[in-house]
């Protein structure tokens, strides 16, 4: 019934592909640890929903994606905006309401965009953006550029209208959009089996659509990367939509303090022994990777994490006088003459 | 100068924004080959092709989706949601998402796109299918809000709101589709945000908008004959941007105000309308302000109800001689 | 792939339960028929959709269930309000306006409702009625009145979210509701096909919420009692719900004035020749119906259409007293003091 | 009396009227484990079971036509929306079904349902998670509106509006959620529809809702002590029922009235509120209509802009003070 990628395992990656996917883990690892820090520092405002644990997913995606295509993700898209490029302090600095803020302060930590970097946005509303990644990709095929759009979106996101009908438009225009389910078998705090008719809450509605079951192992980058690529290019040659569910895990709470208590001991034990960082790390060393590369990397994502945060924290907070721009094109906020 | 009717206006606001713009596109519900429910997009199809004009599934979020996400990435698209009460089925999109993100982004994301519909009553269809949603949208920051009385309006306005680069909420009054009016010839675009004044009585200014300026012209013109009192009538034609210093000169030059809204009362564009003028011109007033609406009930189906139900001229004329 | 229902063809059904398809069969065409005359005749104000060619659902459906089981329909829902045994002379004043119409005139022809006879409502807004179909079976599962919900909608309304949300919660929750879906193959004017990514609209939709693919010939009435029973029954036991796709056809327009123009004159033969009343009428006289006992049932129909139409057309026009009336329980519409 | 706090207060109003009625259901998203992303449901699951309090999909539209299919079934249901901006989600069915079936039905169907949702800003959540929308509910006939600015009120305005037999939305304050205050013991139900005077200065009259009734009091005795203007506080309750007496009687004592809304300015309530006063007090008012209101802009994220973006005890004496 599902089809699961086996192409990353057969394939050959070369070593700067893999290094390269291993320096994104890094960077998302890292700059996530370091968002939770400052948030228990107390100097996170709002909320915050991290990706720790998620990270293959973003990772492999982005690494697949032509520096063109599109993403759209949703309020944990900390990741998902960093990999495509997305200035670290920029980042860092809007989530702690300062005006270097990628978003001056405006938008907060649930709508991280980059346009420079095609990162059409974090939304915040469970659904919304599925169509709208949709738009994307009907633009890009009517103009030709062989754009691709990828959203993100989580299991829980299944259950609302928006998700169906952005499939069904993207089937019937054979659009160029992979949507990619990341399911970490929890909305909120309630587990996703527990209010969906099916088991593979992405894979099971594929049919639907008239599209394929597809599940990869979200926690395994070179699988996510594997899986991406293939449906990437199949949407880019026009072959389009599909939609692809990845199995991860979370390894903190919802957002910012929950404790994520009501998950089994056991389930949460068994997804922290699959780690993707963990994974991929021993991976590497397995096929010949030198162990100080790796750790340079490291070093050199906590370097950049480092700078992130002290420019971030040495800018002013974010300037009242924004409360009044770009409500319109024009720059403004005037609603009368 | 030709005669269009209201419906063929709006064919020919979009057919002269597609010719002149290459990334003007057209989606909606039985918009191409049906050439739209009400026939106001027949001939689209034929003539931009099957690419530029497209039928959508029932789906109000994707086609609202879809037209966001395309005008982020390059295209200039126009979505039509058939009867503007549907609005409600994709007001995430619109209200959420289209509104506020050009906001959320600092300005990193421009949305030139205009989402068109069948605004209001008078054709017996209930509850459901002629609400009239001008406040709806007045009332979330970030959409521009149009609504035509007229077909020049109507080609005008569509037009302007095409090339304006924010999102339009165009409202069509679907009572007026079978009016007909001049309508420039050649290339006719308007300006957002300025009101027309009609008439120049200095007793009273009626503040209208859409299907209710021909009913507050009307009324107008009887009160001045019947009852000797001088109006002049404001066509507010957008919402937003909202033309205030036009609504002021007329508050100045009359000193009574009165709005002729569609939309049900409370929370209507005219309760702004009186605030403003509360606010900002209380000392020109020789009277109350007054608001003639639809009373704040669902609208009903049969013809005598609906009748007694939306304003009319009668109701204008009567409410201005009793208040006056 | 597909499960067509052969459960009329096999079991037998008895005489009296054929009669009273057969009846209502009449009672809907006839009713129907008399409502395009009066449209024709400028009678009718507003918009009004028939069932005329689809008349078998709605009979097949009525005639299975429980007096007290619930309907909930569409503005195509002349048909499904009166086999329920709403007033026909209340229907057929609503569609005039008259102040004897089973709303009063307020609704008009797209709400018909009849709480005493369990017509819970004609929704006018595609697919809104499905949760709300959902609903009413969940308070008949929780207050255990072995009540079944049935809801009817198009093909095209299986693009729109409220469906998918609605299907998902009738499964999760397994309420007592069969959810049945008309494809005509049109939703206005546009073929369903050129709109949807699979080919059965409502069937292959169904695995995505762990329900059986269920098609049945909508033109057969027999098959429609069938299949309508077994999923009723299902439901009642604590089976939880079902999404049935009855093929059928409007034998006119969409609504009102629609000449139907769109549609090939060979498909529209064919389904013309597979009219579901004289389908029906020549199987019951194979069966050894005499040619008389259908034309008294007609016949008797053709009475009460007169006397509804009489009845209609004497009653003075919707009181305009009641437009300030039942906003709210009070009966009233007072929003101040 | 007991002091509770305003998130207790709600469980506390559903618990009583689940207690008394069996027909009251309550559903959500994360409402019953884990006791609402708010906490605000805490103990409910515990006492009245996993039928009565039950977790629901994402799905806003299924909430809502649950519990409307419900309500005209024989239940009496309660549903959270979890922030009132998703209302958006399902407007169709709050707007469209919920609001106008009574009417369309001449009164066959009756809809004994609340909904739920946290409303408002300031927890740096951003424009897709702090919208004030009582406006919204407010346009649409048929839809009763209750926000309520203290944990008292929340147990019984709600408990009133369980009992009501028409569909009420019921809007939380999120950023009131942690406050404090006395809540009698025992049955507690409020009447829907009556307002609440605080103070009797008679200067000016603030009026105020939900989160901006404690900013209003806040204002109203800065005003009276360092600036010697006496005012008094009508705090709403409910915007439908409206209580316009007692706001017109208000507006008689002191001649100048001021709206503190948290709705961003176009079509809010205090446009309803001023245009009341000036169609039915014009000649009770010494000076103009002011409202003061969350700019007509999407709300910012950050801390300092959202703080400079939603009205403040120090902008309402600034305004107050300037103006009068
Ligand atoms: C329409 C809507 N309903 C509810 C919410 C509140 N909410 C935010 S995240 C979330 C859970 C989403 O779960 P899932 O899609 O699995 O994504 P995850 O957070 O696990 O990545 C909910 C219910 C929302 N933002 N939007
Ligand atoms: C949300 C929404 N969008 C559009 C419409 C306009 N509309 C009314 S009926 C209809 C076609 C419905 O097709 P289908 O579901 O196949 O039902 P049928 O009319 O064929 O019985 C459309 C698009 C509507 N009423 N509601
Ligand atoms: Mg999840
Ligand atoms: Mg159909």
């Amino acid at each position: 019934m599902s089809v699961v990628a086996r192409w990353a395992r057969e394939a050959k990656l070369d070593d700067p592909t893999r290094l390269e996917l291993y320096s994104k883990l890094s960077e998302i690892r890292q700059f996530e640890q370091r968002a939770y820090d400052l948030f228990l520092q107390n100097l996170v405002a709002g909320t915050s929903h991290l990706s720790l644990g998620q990270e293959a997913v973003a990772a492999g995606f982005a690494q697949a994606m032509r520096d063109d295509d599109f993403t759209f993700c949703t309020y944990r898209g900390h990741a998902h905006t960093l990999v495509r490029g997305a200035s670290m302090t920029g980042l860092m600095a809007e989530l702690l309401g300062r005006s270097n803020g990628i978003l001056a302060g405006k938008g907060g930590s649930m709508h991280l965009t980059s346009v420079e970097n095609y990162a059409m946005g974090s939304y915040a509303i469970v659904g919304s953006h599925l169509p709208i990644a949709a738009g994307a990709a009907w633009a890009a095929q009517e103009r030709g550029t062989g754009q691709v759009s990828v959203c993100f979106f989580g299991d829980g996101t299944t259950n609302i209208g928006a998700f169906h009908e952005a499939l069904n438009l993207a089937a019937v225009w054979k659009l160029p959009v992979v949507f990619v389910c990341e399911n970490n078998l929890y909305m909120e705090y309630t587990p996703i089996a527990s209010v969906t008719a099916v088991e593979h809450p992405g894979a099971d509605r594929a049919a639907a659509y008239g599209l394929e079951s597809l599940i990869v192992d979200g926690n395994d980058v070179d699988e996510v990367y594997g899986i991406a690529t293939t449906y990437l290019e199949r949407a880019r040659d026009g072959g389009g939509p599909a939609l692809i569910e990845a199995k991860t895990y979370r390894k903190g709470g919802h957002s910012r303090a929950d404790p994520a208590k009501y998950r089994p001991p056991q389930e949460v034990e068994s997804w922290l022994a699959r780690d993707p960082i963990i994974l991929y790390r021993s991976r590497l060393l397995e096929l010949g990777v030198e162990e100080k590369t790796l750790d340079d990397i490291d070093s050199e994502v906590l370097t950049a994490v480092d700078r992130a945060t002290e420019e971030a924290k040495a800018a002013p907070p974010a300037d009242e006088e924004l409360i009044h721009a770009d409500v319109w094109a024009d720059g403004g906020s005037r609603w009368r003459n | 100068m030709a005669e269009l009717t209201y419906r063929e206006a709006v064919a020919a606001g979009l057919a002269q924004e597609m010719e002149r713009d290459d990334s003007v596109y057209f989606i909606g519900e039985d918009v191409a080959a049906p050439g739209g429910v009400f026939k106001t997009t027949g001939g689209l199809l034929e003539r931009f092709g099957p690419r530029r004009v497209r039928d959508t599934p029932i789906s109000e979020e994707a086609i609202a989706g879809a037209v966001m996400g395309a005008a982020m990435t390059g295209l200039r698209p126009v979505g039509e949601i058939m009867f503007s009460d549907f609005f409600a089925t994709c007001w995430d999109i619109v209200a959420n998402q289209i509104a506020k993100t050009r906001y959320m982004t600092n300005g990193q994301v421009t949305l030139p796109l205009v989402i068109r519909a069948a605004n209001g009553g008078g054709l017996r269809f209930g509850a459901q299918h002629s609400q009239s949603v001008e406040n709806w949208a007045m009332a979330v920051p970030g959409l521009k809000v149009v609504a035509p009385s007229n077909p020049a309006d109507v080609k005008g306005l569509l037009a302007a709101s095409i090339r304006d680069d924010d999102p339009v909420i165009f409202l069509e009054a679907k009572s007026l589709y079978p009016t007909k009016g001049e309508v420039p010839d050649g290339e006719h675009v308007e300006e957002l945000g300025r009101a027309v004044v009609h008439g120049d009585g200095e007793d009273v200014v009626l503040v209208a908008l859409a299907a209710m300026v021909p009913r507050a012209i009307e009324a107008g013109e009887r009160l001045r004959d019947e009852h000797g009192i001088g109006c002049r009538v404001v066509d507010l034609r957008s919402l937003v941007p909202l033309d205030v210093s036009t609504l002021l000169e007329s508050v100045r030059a009359t000193g009574r105000v009165f709005t002729v809204e569609e939309n049900p009362r409370l929370c209507g564009w005219g309760a702004e309308i009186s605030s403003i003028v509360a606010e900002e011109a209380l000392y020109d007033l020789d009277g109350p302000i007054v608001r003639i609406t639809t009373p704040h009930v669902p609208l009903p189906a049969a013809e005598t109800l609906e009748d007694a139900t939306i304003p009319s001229a009668s109701r204008i004329v009567d409410t201005v001689v009793k208040e006056q």
